[in-house]
């Protein structure tokens, strides 16, 4: 912005000074306070760093998130908007990341875990107990089933060719690096990103 | 510091008496510059503004251009208007975001029967208060660049309000801080001519001859300015007016005729007042009654 | 005691109805109207509960007006032909001012001016219809562009404004010429009043069975 | 990236996004930056704005890019080769080339093997029945007994790198480039006289790509030929100069560099092949000792990396008794990438499937296949934070998604994920800056984050194995988990492990009495890293974001002290912190700047001192004539790939798979013989008879991929699927804007709303008018925008000969005006 903070303060500071005088009615009637502007709505927000999710420039946002405080309200995004003090976007975002809060609150974001069972035409709810536990038992018995330990020429490979891991290319980097750990330990070869495509 | 956060008023709708700011020191009028010559079109402004503002804009179809929403609405207070402008063998794609023009001398503002509906703070934005609005969409016929939009849901006009309540905490506009290219710039307005005329300068050097600085003194200067490369025909940008100003017909009808139809009432009712002071009463005469009789009696026989 | 006739019929009961309808509803409108017209009428709008409803209430009034002025219209605009004697009554001007009537010709049921005031108003009535649809913005707004919208602002003004001169000329002339308040509010005058004003009309009146 | 390494000896994006200012000219050429990364396009205006750059966009659209650069010139899509080796071809026979750095940081004096040669569309060495070059034996310098290349300082002998090179480009002259890639002579050659203004040490030009030139069945011999352009211009290792890789997800980056791609693993080393049975095998083939004297030739550190890795992963199960658990880790036969997954699953040969935030149904190439792929399927596991098509595959959705669900077998999991504002750690951007970002809210419902659910998995597959054991549950059972706490590893425990600790006391190399470091403690950077296990680190390129003195990543000085768009205190850039990689070429070759305006690193007589960490050993003085590309065995750039890219040294035109025209060249060989086309694509290809249209597919500045359909802003901005096209076209078929159409490919079906635009210009391709229509990417059957049909169902399931990637930026249609979808209105 061209405008350096300090002398954008003063627009706004001689604005304010003269208004707060006017707002305490030394001058004159109702007339004189002007039509109040709507209030600044992040005056209550928790701030917070972090990066747009969506592509590699790695822009800086700043949160804003708010609960009423109340004993287990849920603190919930209620704006975001760019980071002035990162270097790569100072402060700008282009139409996604300025709405990025719509990603963060989206009707379609997943609530809870679902599977459908073969065959069927609709999800059904179900525990992360249940899912996990069905999930684990799947890949090990695929695993062990075709497990490849020696190719045709005897050599040692341990590699597991029939199950498959897409990686997210949003995930950060501990997970990623966890999913790796957790991944290619089973022998999965299979095992690609939003890179490849 | 208070919430309910004021500016000083510079002008109010419908008011007679005039704001108790006009006569002291103003803030400094601040302005944001647009310069199409740098804007990529990719909508930041469009959708910052939808988030900052809460608006609630329906979700449309396309017509088979990169317009969308196709038009300002009462949900969507900037809009990117695309125009594939061809000369000889040169192609060129003229993108520039619609929106209220903060006029210096707000058209809106001068056509608005309601007190306090539509005020202009002394740094020259041009807000509407809801709470005042009458939704006669009177602004609509005041505007030269056709921007208010009245709801038809709360009957209530809505425009951009230059982010109004962020300006007031020393905030930019939110579309002018999302703004990748910072093609949208936001600061005082000596500060935004002053950087116009690097752009323009930069522009000419490109062999946009006829760059310049869109800031109509039909209305008095804007506080939204465009630098464009075209200076000389503005209304190549999808409509742009080329000297837009207040529509004489709103002139006359928020001018002088006020004034001088009270006054022709006010002396018919006092003509007719001294009329009858003077003059006295129309009375039927005794005479009259007889005459009457007369002419009632002979025709009874 | 001098000897008074009976009293002339001038208006029919549903006539004088009509004719009330539209004056109240000239009333209101006007009201309403100036209350968006000047600032310092805005006041008037607490008469219909607030800004808005006076803009929601304003154009309906209008209708209503149209329609019954539509009516008297009907009724009457047989009776305002324009005629000689007209042109020698509006010569005479000065003089009907000046309560001094005896030298003009018998005159119908209607003199020239209330035949200007009928005139008067059913052009300006009808042109305030027009541009008033043209403003109605809450059914009307895609039908017209802003350019026609600024042009019926300005018409509906000061049509307005006539048409409230108009009425200040009609009123004023009821009260100045004692006794035609009852030919609205009765439906008749005294036989005198008739004698005085419409000889003419007197006449036909009194030679009917 | 499968190019950049191969020319530079490192894969990834060389200067910064902030850099971008410091240009002269900026070309925008296989990418479209002001639409793909608008924020990272606002240093590109800074660059025209403040330093009078000019912006040269060649793309077969004219788009957002295009609307506000100074020179535009159309291509048609799949000829960027020719494009280029005809401005190589400008640049060599003008003399536009930075003689003194040609000639002293690249191979172009390195004599060539006898017996190379290219002839009718094939290098030496092409075997037709394995569609691939087996003996590249030709493809390399002639090397002396020392094992050191040969190279001819006076560039004479006629198999000099370079001279090959100016013979190779011969052919594509302006008109050859105007009748391939129906860029009009003129235009084209104004393009060449602005590049070339950048062919010396004042001036630059920096290259801005991204996808449009990655998914070709060229996709990786296209950027190679930018790099070599500006390797003659000199433009490598400067500020504003570089080749600037425009990545795609918000890490991309990281995840590539944490080496979850099918043969690889972090830090850009390899899985080993099946024919490397053992360790020593391994390690003999990455000896990676200079050919050049004197060269630092990093790259021969391998050793350290690996074994500090297997460390990382396996800790103390990986000793030196067993190869540092070296049979832990698969051995590849093939490259298992995204069409081959895809290619088994739709021969029934995958029985499980994960897809973590990744729309496999969207994103593949030949929609069909991928949904027939889902449905011989036995389980499929979606880990995601929004609905995805992948997740429904299995659901009617009409004529966008005709299928039976009764017929589909494949059972479901989808679990709900947090998403960036629920999560806590580090994104690497695409010019390898480690940002940390921190947690505001919690996910919606029951959503649990990545790293949860991963952990869930492992410790229960680690459960199952250590009760009922199983095939080979060694690795699985000695991966190191010691987290506070094994269900929630925290970030920062992640980020540590990754930077690596010293896991004995070291030794002070200067004085072996001195303990450099204590056992425990975070390593300082990647040079402390040994292959005696007693370092770990799991990505030897992160080793320093997490040192002794904290988490670098959460560092936030966004100081700038050179003025250059440096900013070394804001989070960390792998590798070393480095922001411009190959920043020693800034300096000629006795350590002076090439020009004051572009002085970046010097040598001040002692040391090299700069703006940035320097790309180079600190102390090493110039006269060591030690090459600026330190990763090379040469220790210079390689204008000459010798075996590298597995489809030719040099690069050379090839059509697309979707061939529009024989290849005017060598129409023997019209499309790369080195494709891998599997059996069941054979028959998937367009031929100009019945599809005479030529299609691209790009990105929308609106839209990210196919996750904000579901954000309902950017629905508002983008609603609707459409495909753009010209006026001529649009007259010929009688399509008005706004009409529905049925674009059809060999593959399938899709309708659309056109978009007649004067921006989609015919042509002229040999001659004739070749119209051109656009496909953005972004719209699907799951979403708030408009139901449409998924625009891969058009692509080619074919990918790029390195690496796969599919050719979705060229592909022949057929267009024609339809009636609108049933299920949508036909109201505009």
């Amino acid at each position: 912005m061209a405008v350096t903070r300090r002398q954008f303060m003063k627009v706004s500071a001689a604005g304010l000074a003269a208004s707060s005088v006017g707002a305490l009615g030394f001058m004159g009637a109702g007339e004189g306070l002007a039509a109040g502007v709507r209030p600044f709505r992040l005056e209550k927000a928790t701030e917070t760093r972090n990066t747009c999710p969506y592509c590699a420039v790695g822009c800086g946002v700043l949160v804003y998130s708010s609960a009423d405080g109340a004993k287990d309200s849920k603190a919930r995004v209620v704006h975001i908007e760019g980071d002035s003090d990162n270097p790569i976007n100072r402060g700008t975002l282009c139409a996604r990341g300025a709405a990025s809060l719509g990603f963060a609150n989206s009707v379609n974001r997943l609530q809870y875990p679902v599977h459908r069972k073969p065959g069927s035409d609709k999800f059904e709810r179900v525990s992360w107990e249940f899912a996990m536990e069905r999930i684990a038992k799947l890949a090990k018995e695929d695993r062990d089933k075709n497990f490849i330990a020696k190719n045709r020429d005897g050599v040692t490979v341990n590699r597991w060719v029939s199950t498959g891991f897409l990686a997210g290319s949003a995930c950060s980097n501990e997970a990623g690096y966890l999913t790796y750990k957790a991944i290619r330990s089973t022998g999965i070869l299979a095992l690609e990103n939003q890179a490849r495509i | 510091m208070s919430v309910m956060q004021a500016f000083d008023l510079r002008r109010r709708s419908a008011s007679s008496v005039p704001p108790p700011a006009a006569g002291k020191q103003a803030a400094v009028p601040v302005a944001k510059l647009i310069d199409v010559s740098k804007c990529i079109g990719c909508k930041a402004c469009q959708t910052a503004c939808l988030e900052w503002n809460q608006l609630d804009q329906p979700i449309g179809y396309t017509d088979g251009t990169y317009d969308n929403p196709t038009d300002l609405t009462t949900a969507s207070w900037t809009v990117m208007r695309f125009t594939e402008y061809e000369h000889g063998d040169d192609l060129e794609w003229l993108i520039r975001k619609d929106g209220c023009m903060h006029c210096d001398d707000p058209g809106c503002l001068k056509a608005c029967p309601a007190p306090g509906a539509i005020v202009q703070y002394t740094n020259g934005i041009v807000d509407f208060i809801s709470d005042n609005c009458i939704g006669c969409g009177y602004c609509v016929k005041g505007c030269p660049f056709n921007i208010p939009r009245i709801s038809q849901v709360t009957s209530k006009a809505y425009k951009c309000t230059l982010c109004s309540d962020r300006v007031v905490v020393g905030q930019a506009p939110a579309c002018a801080k999302a703004c990748p290219t910072q093609a949208i710039y936001f600061g005082t307005k000596d500060d935004m001519i002053a950087h116009a005329g690097k752009r323009i300068t930069d522009l000419k050097s490109r062999g946009y001859q006829n760059a310049g600085l869109y800031n109509p003194q039909g209305v008095n200067g804007t506080h939204v300015m465009y630098v464009l490369q075209h200076a000389d025909r503005p209304s190549l940008y999808a409509g742009l007016p080329d000297n837009p100003r207040i529509s004489p017909l709103v002139g006359i009808w928020k001018g002088v005729m006020k004034p001088l139809s009270l006054a022709a009432i006010a002396f018919a009712g006092a003509f007719g007042l001294m009329h009858y002071v003077t003059k006295g009463p129309n009375k039927v005469t005794e005479h009259d009654e007889e005459k009457a009789a007369e002419v009632a009696g002979s025709d009874k026989a | 005691m001098t000897v008074h006739t009976k009293p002339v019929s001038r208006y029919t009961t549903a006539a004088r109805i009509n004719h009330w309808i539209t004056a109240v509803s000239l009333v209101l409108l006007a009201l309403s109207g100036m209350a968006l017209f000047h600032p310092s009428l805005y006041f008037l709008t607490y008469l219909f509960g607030g800004g808005q409803m006076t803009r929601i209430l304003h154009p309906w009034i209008g209708v209503v007006l149209a329609v019954s002025f539509l009516g008297l219209f009907l009724r009457f605009f047989m009776l305002n032909l324009w005629n000689r004697d007209d042109t020698v009554w509006m010569k005479n001007l000065g003089s009907v001012i000046n309560n001094k009537e005896e030298g003009l010709p018998e005159l119908g049921k209607y003199n020239a001016g209330q035949k200007l005031v009928f005139w008067g108003q059913s052009i300006l009535i009808f042109l305030l219809l027009g541009s008033g649809l043209v403003l109605w913005d809450t059914y009307f707004a895609s039908y017209t562009t802003i350019d026609q919208k600024r042009l019926s602002a300005v018409v509906h003004a000061l049509c307005a404004i006539g048409a409230i001169l108009i009425w200040i000329v009609h009123v004023y002339a009821a009260i100045w010429v004692k006794g035609t308040l009852s030919a609205m509010t009765r439906g008749s005058v005294s036989g005198g009043w008739a004698w005085k004003h419409h000889r003419k009309w007197f006449r036909q009146e009194v030679g009917k069975p | 990236m499968a190019s950049l390494a191969p020319t530079f000896g490192r894969g990834a994006m060389t200067n910064s996004w902030n850099d971008i200012k410091n240009a002269d000219v900026v070309l925008i050429m296989g990418g479209n930056a002001a639409e793909a990364h608008p924020c990272g396009f606002k240093w590109v205006t800074e660059a025209k704005a403040n330093n009078g750059a000019k912006l040269i966009v060649v793309d077969p659209r004219f788009t957002r890019s295009a609307a506000v650069s100074d020179l535009y010139a159309p291509i048609r899509p799949g000829t960027d080769i020719a494009f280029l080796s005809g401005v190589m071809r400008y640049l060599l026979g003008n003399g536009k080339i930075h003689q003194e750095y040609v000639k002293a940081y690249t191979n172009a004096s390195y004599i060539v093997k006898e017996g190379f040669k290219f002839e009718d569309g094939l290098f030496a060495g092409y075997d037709q029945s394995r569609r691939s070059y087996v003996d590249r034996s030709t493809w390399d310098y002639e090397f002396d007994e020392q094992g050191m290349a040969k190279v001819d300082e006076t560039l004479q002998n006629p198999r000099c790198a370079l001279n090959l090179l100016k013979a190779h480009v011969e052919r594509y002259t302006p008109e050859m480039v105007e009748r391939i890639c129906g860029t009009p002579r003129d235009k084209f050659l104004k393009v060449c006289e602005l590049i070339a203004t950048t062919a010396n040490g004042e001036r630059s030009m920096t290259s801005l790509y991204a996808l449009g030139w990655t998914q070709h069945t060229t996709g990786a011999q296209n950027i190679r030929s930018m790099a070599m352009i500006q390797l003659l211009l000199g433009n490598m290792g400067i500020p504003g100069g570089g080749v600037n890789a425009l990545r795609g997800h918000s890490n991309v980056q990281g995840i590539t560099d944490f080496g979850l791609l099918t043969t690889s693993t972090p830090g850009y080393l390899v899985l080993p092949n099946e024919r490397e049975a053992t360790y020593a095998d391994y390690m003999k083939a990455r000896a990676f000792k200079p050919i050049r004297p004197g060269q630092t030739s990093f790259w021969q550190n391998y050793g350290k990396f690996f074994v500090s890795q297997q460390k990382s992963l396996f800790g103390k199960a990986a000793t030196w008794e067993n190869d540092w658990a070296y049979d832990y880790l698969p051995k590849f036969d093939t490259a298992y990438d995204v069409l081959k997954i895809v290619d088994m699953m739709a021969g029934g040969q995958m029985n499980g499937l994960f897809c973590q935030g990744l729309n496999v149904m969207m994103a593949a190439p030949n929609k069909a296949k991928v949904q027939a792929g889902l449905s011989k399927l036995k389980w499929l596991v979606i880990m995601d934070p929004l609905e995805t098509e992948t997740g429904r595959f299995w659901e009617n959705h009409g004529e966008f998604n005709n299928v039976d669900p009764k017929a589909i077998q494949t059972e479901v999991f989808q679990l709900p994920t947090t998403a960036y504002a629920e999560d806590e750690g580090t994104f690497t951007n695409s010019s390898r800056v480690i940002q940390w970002h921190w947690k505001s809210v919690e996910g919606p419902g029951e959503s649990r984050s990545d790293i949860q659910i991963i952990a869930d998995l492992h410790s229960r597959l680690r459960g199952l194995y250590s009760k009922e054991g199983g095939a080979f549950p060694d690795a699985i059972l000695n991966t190191t988990w010691n987290y506070a706490k094994p269900a929630h590893p925290e970030p920062v425990e992640l980020l540590k492990e990754i930077n690596g600790y010293a896991l004995e006391d070291l030794p002070d190399p200067a004085d072996p009495t001195k303990v450099m470091l204590k056992a425990g403690q975070l390593l300082p950077g990647f040079a402390v890293m040994r292959d005696d296990g007693k370092t770990s680190g799991s990505c030897w390129i992160y080793t320093g974001v997490y040192t002794e003195a904290g988490n670098m990543s959460m560092r936030r000085d966004a100081s700038d002290p050179s003025g250059l768009g440096v900013h070394p205190n804001w989070g960390y850039a792998w590798p070393a912190n480095r922001r411009i990689l190959y920043n020693r070429a800034s300096a000629d070759p006795d350590g002076k700047a090439w020009s004051e305006r572009k002085k970046y690193i010097t040598w001040n007589g002692s040391r090299w001192v700069g703006a940035d960490v320097p790309d180079y050993a600190p102390t090493v003085a110039p006269d060591k004539s030690v090459g600026p590309f330190i990763m090379n065995q040469e220790g210079t750039a390689r204008l000459f790939s010798r075996t590298a890219m597995p489809d030719g040294p040099f690069p050379e035109h090839y059509e697309p798979m979707d061939a529009y025209i024989a290849n005017p060249l060598h129409p023997k060989v019209t499309t790369n013989p080195v494709a891998r086309v599997f059996a069941a694509d054979a028959k998937s290809f367009g031929t100009p008879d019945k599809f005479p249209i030529v299609a691209t597919s790009y990105r929308l500045a609106e839209h990210f991929h196919y996750w904000t359909k579901n954000v309902h802003d950017n629905a508002v901005v983008q609603p609707e699927m459409f495909v753009e096209m010209g006026e001529r076209l649009a007259k010929a078929k009688g399509i008005r804007n706004g009409d529905w159409v049925e674009v059809s490919s060999q593959r399938g079906m899709i309708k659309a709303k056109a978009s007649v635009s004067k921006r989609f210009r015919p042509i002229m391709v040999d001659g004739k008018p070749c119209d051109v229509i656009g496909l953005p990417i972004h719209y699907g059957f799951v979403g708030m925008t408009r139901k449409s049909y998924p625009l891969n169902t058009l692509t080619p399931a074919v990918g790029d000969a390195s690496t796969n990637t599919p050719e979705y930026k060229a592909f022949l249609v057929d267009v024609k005006k339809t009636t609108p979808p049933a299920s949508q209105p036909a109201v505009a």
